[in-house]
C-alpha cells in the first residue's frame, strides 16, 4: 500500500470490486466506478475481459476515459457496435453475460432492487430515473454486483418502497425461470456483502470489512437484521499496483476518481 | 420522390395536438431540434414516447407540450433529474407509463412487426406489472427446457406512434436514412409508426448513399419526410459530426430543478429562436461548437464489386 | 485471444457425428467449402439446419452426412432441382422438418434471444402445422384489434444448434466478422448456437475492423473459430470478391438428377482433393475464377471522428 | 402492336401482368417474369414502383438484369440492404407490401397455393421446393399476384394436395387475422383469372382471355368448373411501346423473355 498516498474511498471501491472479476469474460457495466473496476480486472486478474455496454458497444478501444455508456470515444476504434434489439435481445437475454454491474437506490436482504421511486409509485416523493435495463440485467445475467458509494438504512432497507429488479427467488415466485443468480456481491464504502445466489431464501452477509470498520457499524448502518459471516475478514486495500494502474494508467484526470 | 421539407413543415404536418410521437436517439442523435420545434409550435396533449425520456422530453412537458411519457429511465443520463418531469410526476400531474429499456425495445419490436405482443424474459417478480396492466403474462405452447411444466413468460403490448422522428448523419432526398456509430432502436421505431421523420446533419446525393447500402438504417419506403438540420440534436452527439454537450447535461440538472430558471432557459433558447439555426447561431456566440469538434477517424472503403461481363456468369 | 485456425480442425473440433449443424447465408456466402469439410471428414447421422438447403447440403445428403434436414426451401435456387434430396425424401430415407422463411428466422430469433417460442403471423389456414407439430397456437393476452376476441397466433419454438458455420468477408484474428452486402440471418444463426465458426475470405488486422465497427455482423464474444479459406462460398459469391457461379447452379440439376454422376462429381471434386485450396486450384485450370471476377465499387469512407481535448466536453 | 415480329407468350404476360400494377407503390417479387413486369409497370403505368426482395435488397438499380434475388448487382447500388429478419418482420409482415407476386406448382378455386409436394406430403410422388417465404407473403401482402406459364388442369386442381400458402378464407376458418386479400389475379398463357378478395368464399373468375383464346378452352384447362365473368373481356396485346421496352430496355438479351 501506498502509505504516503493512501487509497481513497474510490479507489479502495474499484479495486476491490475489480478482485471480485477474477475468472470473469463478459461483463455488462455502466460507467463510473464499473469502469475502473472493470479496467483494473483487465489489467490485473481477468485479462481479456470484455466490457458490453447496453447502448450496444462490444470491444470498445477508447482513447478517453468515456463518461457515459455511449460516448463517442467507446464507437470510434470499437470492434463492433450492435443494433440495441441485438444487445438486449442477443447478447444479454441469450445468456452471454458472466457478471453484470447495477446501482439502486434501495436494496433488500436478498438483493432486491429499487430504482423507480421513493415513497408511493403512484405518487411518489421522489421520482428516480427507473429501471433502465436493470429488470434484464438482473434476470439474464450470470450474476449481478451492486457497487454503493454509501452504506446507510435508507439505501439498504428491510423493505423496498418498489421493487423495480427482482431476484431470483422474487422471479421463481412469480413463475419466471431467471437465468442467473441474481446480487451475489454488494460493495460497499464499509463492506462487502455476498451471497452464493444458488439456494431459495438466501440473505445478504457480511463478509468482509474495510479496514477499520466493524461489523456492528455496518449492522447499524443496514435496515434489517444483517448477518455476519462466521469468517468475517477484512478488505486488503488497494496494492501499489492497483493504485499505480488507476491513479497514472485508468484515471489519470481523476474523472470518477473523485 | 424528393421528400426534403423544412422543420416547421414536417411539424406542423406529421405532429397533431394529442398525438403519440415517439422520439428515438439512445443517447446519441437524440432528435433536439424536432422537440423543440414542436415546443415553437405548441402542440398539446401528446404522448411522448421514448426509450430515455431525456432532456428534451423535459423541455418538452415544461412547454406544457405533453399530457404522458412512456419509457423506462427518466434521468438526466447520470447528471442529475429531469426537474420538470420529476416535479409534474411527484405532483401527480403527469401520466407515466414506466417500462424498462428491453420492453421498450420489444414494444417497438412489436409494432414494427404487426404483432399483438412480444415475449421478453423481464419483470417476473418486479413491480412493474403491477403499475402498468401493459405487461402480462402468456404460457408457452411447448414444454418446458427440462421436459416438464411449460414456461411462463411476460409479454408487451406492440407501440404504434402515429409519428417517429428520428435524427440521423445523412440521408437522400428519397428519405434512406443512413447511421453510425450507435444505431440503437430507430429503425424499430419508424418502422412501428405511421409516419416518420428523419432529420438529418446533411441531404446528400443519391450516389453517397448507394455506394454503401449497407449503412441505410432505414429504407426510404418508410420515411415520409426529410429535414436537413445541422446540429440539430444538440446536447446529443452525432458521432463523426460533433460531440456531446456534456456540460450542458450536468447545467440542466439545475436549469430544471428551478421552475422560473427553466422557463426563462426555454424563452431564450426555444421560444426566442425562430428555429434551429438560430439557435445553433446563439450557441456559436460562446464556442460551443467549437468546444464540440472533432477530429478525423475514417472507417475506410470496402469494395461492393461490379459485374464485368454483360452475361450472367 | 486468437482464434484463427484451420478448417481442417474447427469442422474436427465443432462438428461431431449426430450434431444440429446450422449452415447459413442466404444465396450470398453459403459455407460451402465446410461442408465440403465436413463431408471429407465423413461426419454421420447430421441434422442439418438450413433455410435454404440447397447445393451444398444436397453434396452433404449425398456423402450419406445427414440423418435430417430442417429447412423452408429445398430447391436448386431457381435452377432445377436438388437430386439427392429429392431421390431421399421420395423414398422416405431422409426426414425433412418442413417450416418457411420467416419460420426459420423466427426460430433463430427466439433460438439468439433464449425465448421459449416466438409469434408469427404465418400458418393460419395452411397445412404445414399438420405435418410440423412445432408450429403452434398461442392467444394474446391482449383484446383484439377491434377491442374484441384477442388474437391467436402461431409461435414456433426456438432452434439451437450445436454449432453454426457461416462464410464472411473478412474477420480480424479474435473473430469480429464483417459481412457486407446481404447479411441475411447470420447473426440471429450465430447467436441462436452453442457454438460458431466463422470462414473468412481473408482474415484482416485488427485495425481495419476497428476503423468501420458498424461493418461488424458478429462480434468476437460469439465466434469460436476463424477460418481464412478463400473462395469458400462457391458456388455462391462473396460481395466484392467474386461472382455466383450461375452456370455452376445449372450444371447441378443435371449432375444431381444421376447418382452415378453425383458420386462421381463427389469423388473428384471434395473427396479428391485434401482441402479447399485444391478444389480452388482444381477450378483455377478451367478459367472459373476469371470468369467469376468482379470490378471495383467501392463504398466510399464516413468518420467515426475522434476527441481533439483531453477533457471531457 | 408490333406486326411484324409479334408479341411472344412471355412478352404478353409481362405486359399483361404490368398493367395490373397501376397505382401500386411497393411490390415483393422474384426473378423471372415478375422482374419484367415491375420493370415495366416503372417505365409505364406505375412510375416509382419500389421492388422489395426477400433477400433484403430495397430500391435495386442493377447494371445487368438479374438472375436471383439475391444477385450481386442488385447490391451493388441499391438504396438499402436490410437483414433478413427486418425484411420479413418490418416489411412483409409489418404491412407494407401492396402486392406480391408468387408462383405455385398447384392452385385451387379460391387462389390456395401448393408448393411443397404432389402427392402425400408424407411420402411424395415430387418433392417440390417448400414454401420459402410464399406463406409469408400471402399472409401479410395486400394481394398477391400469381403468373403461370403453362395454363393446365395438373396446375390448376380441385383439391390441392397439400396446402402450403393458404388464402384469407382458410386462414379465417383457422383463426387467423390476414392482412390480405389473397390471390386477385392469376395470369396464364390463356387469359385473367381474378378475385376481388373481398368477401368469403369468393372463387377465382375468368375476366379475360387472351386473342385467340375461347373461355370453353381456359374452362377445358382448368380443373375446377372455372366461373366465367359476364363481361369477358380479351386481353388488349402488347402496345409497341411495352414491346420497345421490354426487348430494347429492359431485357435485351431475353433472359427471361424465352
Amino acid at each position: 500500500m501506498n502509505t504516503a498516498n493512501p487509497a481513497t474511498s474510490s479507489e479502495l471501491l474499484a479495486a476491490v470490486a475489480s478482485r471480485e472479476l477474477a475468472g470473469m469474460r463478459m461483463v455488462f457495466a455502466g460507467i463510473g466506478l464499473p469502469t475502473l473496476a472493470v479496467s483494473l480486472a483487465d489489467l490485473t486478474v481477468a485479462p481479456g475481459l470484455e466490457i458490453v455496454y447496453e447502448s450496444g458497444v462490444c470491444g470498445a478501444h477508447p482513447s478517453h476515459l468515456p463518461e457515459t455508456i455511449a460516448d463517442a470515444v467507446l464507437i470510434t476504434g470499437a470492434e463492433a457496435v450492435l443494433p440495441m434489439a441485438s444487445l438486449f435481445g442477443y447478447v444479454l437475454q441469450g445468456g452471454r453475460i458472466d457478471v453484470a454491474f447495477l446501482g439502486a437506490a434501495q436494496i433488500d436482504r436478498y438483493g432486491n432492487l429499487n430504482s423507480s421511486v421513493i415513497g408511493p409509485w403512484e405518487r411518489p416523493a421522489v421520482r428516480l430515473p427507473g429501471s433502465g435495463g436493470a429488470v434484464e440485467v438482473m434476470a439474464n445475467a450470470g450474476e449481478v454486483f451492486v457497487v454503493m458509494r454509501r452504506h446507510d438504512p435508507r439505501s439498504f432497507v428491510a423493505e423496498l418502497d418498489f421493487c423495480t429488479s427482482p431476484g431470483p427467488d422474487r422471479a421463481r415466485a412469480d413463475g419466471g425461470r431467471p437465468r442467473g443468480r441474481g446480487v451475489t456481491r454488494v460493495i460497499t464504502d464499509l463492506g462487502i456483502l455476498s451471497r452464493a445466489g444458488d439456494g431459495a431464501g438466501e440473505e445478504l452477509t457480511l463478509t468482509a470489512v474495510h479496514p477499520g470498520v466493524t461489523a456492528e457499524r455496518v449492522r447499524a448502518a443496514t435496515g434489517w437484521d444483517l448477518k455476519v459471516a462466521d469468517a468475517l475478514a477484512t478488505t486488503a486495500p488497494p496494492t501499489d499496483q492497483e493504485l499505480r494502474l488507476l491513479r497514472e494508467d485508468i484515471d489519470p484526470d481523476r474523472v470518477y476518481l473523485r | 420522390m424528393d421528400k426534403t421539407t423544412t422543420m416547421s413543415e414536417a411539424i406542423a404536418r406529421y405532429v397533431a395536438d394529442g398525438a403519440t410521437v415517439a422520439l428515438e436517439g439512445f443517447t446519441h442523435l437524440i432528435p433536439t431540434a424536432a422537440g423543440h420545434e414542436i415546443i415553437r409550435q405548441r402542440r398539446r396533449g401528446l404522448t411522448v414516447v421514448r426509450m430515455t425520456p431525456d432532456i428534451v422530453t423535459d423541455q418538452m412537458i415544461a412547454a406544457d407540450c405533453v399530457a404522458k411519457v412512456v419509457g423506462a429511465f427518466v434521468g438526466n443520463s447520470s447528471a442529475g433529474s429531469l426537474g420538470e418531469l420529476r416535479r409534474r410526476v411527484e405532483a401527480g400531474t403527469l401520466e407515466l407509463e414506466e417500462c424498462s429499456h428491453y420492453g421498450m425495445i420489444c414494444r417497438y419490436l412489436a409494432g414494427a412487426q404487426r404483432l399483438p405482443f412480444y415475449p421478453l424474459r423481464s419483470y417476473a417478480g418486479s413491480d412493474l406489472p403491477r403499475v402498468n396492466p401493459g405487461l402480462r403474462k402468456v404460457v408457452s405452447p411447448y414444454p418446458g427446457p427440462d421436459g416438464g411444466e411449460p414456461e411462463q413468460v411476460y409479454v408487451v403490448p406492440p407501440v404504434h406512434p402515429d409519428v417517429t422522428i428520428i435524427h440521423a448523419q445523412r440521408a437522400d432526398r428519397r428519405g434512406n436514412v443512413q447511421i453510425w456509430g450507435l444505431t440503437g432502436i430507430q429503425a424499430e421505431a419508424v418502422y412501428a409508426a405511421r409516419h416518420a421523420v428523419a432529420v438529418v446533419e446533411e441531404v446528400v446525393d443519391d450516389a453517397v448513399v448507394r455506394a454503401d447500402p449497407n449503412r441505410t438504417a432505414v429504407p426510404a419506403h418508410a420515411i415520409d419526410a426529410v429535414v436537413a438540420c445541422p446540429h440539430g440534436a444538440h446536447p446529443s452527439f452525432a458521432q463523426g459530426y460533433y460531440d456531446r454537450d456534456n456540460a450542458f447535461y450536468r447545467r440542466w440538472a439545475g436549469i430544471s430543478k428551478d421552475p422560473e430558471r427553466l422557463k426563462a432557459w426555454l424563452e431564450e433558447y426555444v421560444l426566442g429562436t425562430r428555429d434551429h439555426a438560430e439557435y445553433v447561431a446563439k450557441l456559436a456566440a460562446d464556442g460551443t461548437w467549437d468546444r464540440l469538434a472533432v477530429g478525423s477517424a475514417p472507417s475506410g472503403s470496402i469494395d461492393y464489386g461490379r459485374r464485368l461481363r454483360k452475361e450472367h456468369p
